[in-house]
């Protein structure tokens, strides 16, 4: 790929609604080499943690740093894999449970390549990009998130 | 030289603040660290990493940049 | 799994719209154990074949035969992945270009089990459900898709 | 007996029909087969499988459903 992206603001503040992604999705419809769109959602979960429910997670970010990253990872994903385009959204701030935090779009001509770049998308930001969730109780507690 | 240094997540919790500006006049990351782990002992229990230009480094690496981020594990999406 | 599942109906008339997908994401908001979705859609490609340019396809089904696969295809992700839940949506008639044909939705507490659920999901219904698409060209002379 | 006989995509063509119900003597799927080439010769040179309650059967299967399928490659999604 030589043409030259310009980094994207992946981050938004507050939960991402269903109507944003409805919204992504329509835009596609003129992009009529596509034929696999393959979308990652995560969803805040209401865990129990020693008797304490999870009811939010704040989301806070080393910004320059995420951008950094977050556009190194496009750009590797385009290189590895034929894609027509590619979208990232990452909440910042307070998401509660059962709503969306992360956001992540792939689509190609084919769907072999869009369930490959899509995994490798989501692991790559996983475990590359400064996010940090706080997961904060119902009685206001809080403690730092770990991924598995 | 001044080096401001930025706490995220639970290390901005030991350190009671977000970032702070302080005098450096050595030249390692290891010896920035020595420095910290005077002024926040419970630091040292910590699992964290340092990033400097963007990246992470090694301990053993040079200070080149003013702006050096402490990183515990990420925990996105 | 020993809780019993009625074959759902699978099939919509006409394309699958934007509306309709973001209804079924916000449908799953008061799950909270769910911490990852993953989405398929296909969409139809105006593909140049011969000088010519699809510009619909027309999905026709063997129904009965259809749904009882949709449901065997069912039974056997929700036995080999810890799903939460697990939605599929097919087109019959015409969907043009630009058009999503095929909704698959899966939704877990961990992100790892819906990579792999969802890829086996449409790779099933590829190999196994008897749905035929007929490529119709902007002249009107048409040809019947064959996958790849 | 009296079997239905179900055609899809391209075969519909060239039956000019999606289905008909002829009268079948014989109990094997390639009997049946035999039978629908003498009356569509062109069927014999496309790709197709037979159905019988709702799975594909192989054509030293009996017939056993009075409705049967004859279904192309599968190209939904």
């Amino acid at each position: 790929m030589t043409k030259e992206r310009k980094p994207k603001n992946v981050f938004k503040e507050g939960a991402i609604s269903s109507e944003f992604i409805a919204e992504s999705i329509a835009k596609h419809q003129s992009k009529t080499s596509i034929g696999a769109h393959n979308i990652f959602l995560g969803q805040v979960r209401a865990d129990d943690i020693d008797g304490k429910t999870v009811s939010a997670i704040e989301y806070t970010a080393f910004e320059g740093m995420a951008s950094a990253k977050f556009h190194e990872i496009r750009e590797a994903t385009f290189s590895k894999f034929n894609l027509t385009c590619m979208h990232i959204y990452h909440s910042l701030g307070s998401v509660k449970t059962g709503e969306i935090c992360l956001f992540v779009f792939v689509s190609s001509p084919r769907r072999k390549e869009v369930f490959k770049a899509l995994e490798y998308v989501v692991e790559e930001i996983k475990a590359k990009v400064p996010v940090y969730g706080k997961e904060i109780f119902e009685d206001s507690t809080h403690q730092w998130k770990v991924n598995s | 030289m001044q080096l401001q240094i930025k706490y995220f997540g639970l290390l901005a919790e030991i350190t009671h603040c977000d970032e702070e500006t302080i005098e450096f006049s050595k030249s390692q990351v290891s010896e920035l660290l020595e420095e910290l782990y005077l002024k926040y002992p419970s630091l040292k229990q910590k699992d964290f990493k340092v990033a400097q230009n963007h990246e992470i480094v090694s301990t053993d690496s040079n200070i080149t940049n003013p702006e050096i981020a402490l990183l515990p594990p990420f925990s996105g999406g």
